[in-house]
């Protein structure tokens, strides 16, 4: 599964994207807690002030996911 | 209607034509722009520039949901958005949303609406730079995640 | 700020730049710009073109007053008002308002009473042609001379 | 003194504008009475729907005017 970064996330993380696999009835919570677990900057990254998209939809927590789909973190949007 | 996402400068006479051009209706007397461009200054003094990041593909999806929820809600002939990402320096433009309606208020707030919606709902991420060092702009308010509710799935409202 | 009344069209290009380029703060991060357009339609049907006749002098000062009235209910920082006379086609441009101001609410509701105000209260005079023969346009509501009270010096207030 | 007309009112009187002597003390209404005077066009034009400025400022009837002001009548404005 595609893992996309933005701004502070990607900043702090340094990454701009992964692959990664997840198991089957994954959530982006779980993705989430994944990732977390790659460091202290992973950790301070999506710890807080976190949205998440699947497919480039908002979602929350608890949408399952699979490997086909595209997942992203970021922080709350302050363009315009 | 358009919405589109670009790093280059725009021109107003360009998008004005465009948003008059497809007008369907070619009927609409009343049209409405707004522009917003980079302020010289923030709460805490003065700034040299933003810098814009955007979400490819998700970002230019959630300017055309704008455009079709505002057009519906207010009866628009016609609409338009163009955003810019990247580096802009200060006074530059960042932002175009462009209204044709019968009515004089629909056009209005419709432009209105879209930019409050915008500023609120489109994934685009702003930094500041001051003294040669960027900081991100941290968002208004705790409720960013209630506000972007509308961009998830109609299922989920 | 600038109010002119003229017979030729307009730019959009050049107004916008005129608008921002005398931004007396160099700060303001909103721009909003109303344009109004000759419809092809009125209440009875089709119509071929307008034709607007004015008060020179006292129409020029009415567009003055509204700018000022405008820019400080409305903390502007720049506005503008250009209005056409004469014979206009259908989809003509007929008038354009611009405004500038730190906050993006503030540059919608200023042009907006500016345009709403310069219905009401600005001695210019509609005829709408159909079938080769033009009709004045009659005045909405009864109470113009109650809508027109601001344009009477202050003393009559 | 001169008086204005516009729009309508211009178009039935068949005059954009005429020099006029008035007494002292004349006011907008006595200006507009004279007028009438001058026949069935001027009486139909200048009797109902009628706006009157002195010196391109909105007046009502009981401003006094004098041999150097602009008087003018117009109908209710339709621009914009």
């Amino acid at each position: 599964m595609k893992v996309k970064f933005f701004a502070q996330i990607r900043e702090l993380t340094g990454t701009a994207s992964v692959e990664m696999a997840v198991p089957e009835n994954a959530t982006v919570e779980g993705v989430r807690q994944a990732l977390m677990a790659r460091g202290p900057s992973w950790q301070e990254a999506l710890s807080v002030n976190v949205l998440c998209a699947c497919n480039q939809t908002l979602c929350d927590g608890a949408t399952t996911v699979s490997e086909q789909d595209e997942v992203a973190f970021f922080p709350p949007v302050t363009g315009g | 209607m358009f919405a589109r996402v670009i790093e280059a400068d725009f021109s107003q006479q360009a998008l004005f034509d465009e948003l008059c051009q497809h007008d369907k209706a070619s009927q609409s007397g009343a049209v409405v722009t707004f522009t917003g461009r980079v302020r010289d200054y923030n709460a805490n003094g003065a700034i040299d520039g933003i810098e814009l990041e955007y979400y490819p593909g998700m970002t230019e999806a959630a300017l055309q949901r704008l455009l079709d929820e505002a057009t519906t809600r207010f009866n628009l002939a016609n609409a338009g958005i163009v955003h810019r990402v990247g580096r802009l320096e200060n006074q530059a433009q960042i932002v175009w949303v462009g209204t044709c309606a019968a009515h004089r208020q629909d056009a209005f707030n419709g432009a209105s609406y879209m930019m409050d919606m915008l500023k609120q709902s489109v994934p685009i991420w702003k930094k500041e730079w001051a003294d040669g060092s960027p900081t991100w702009v941290a968002a208004k308010g705790t409720d960013s995640d209630a506000a972007m509710r509308w961009l998830t799935d109609d299922k989920d409202n």
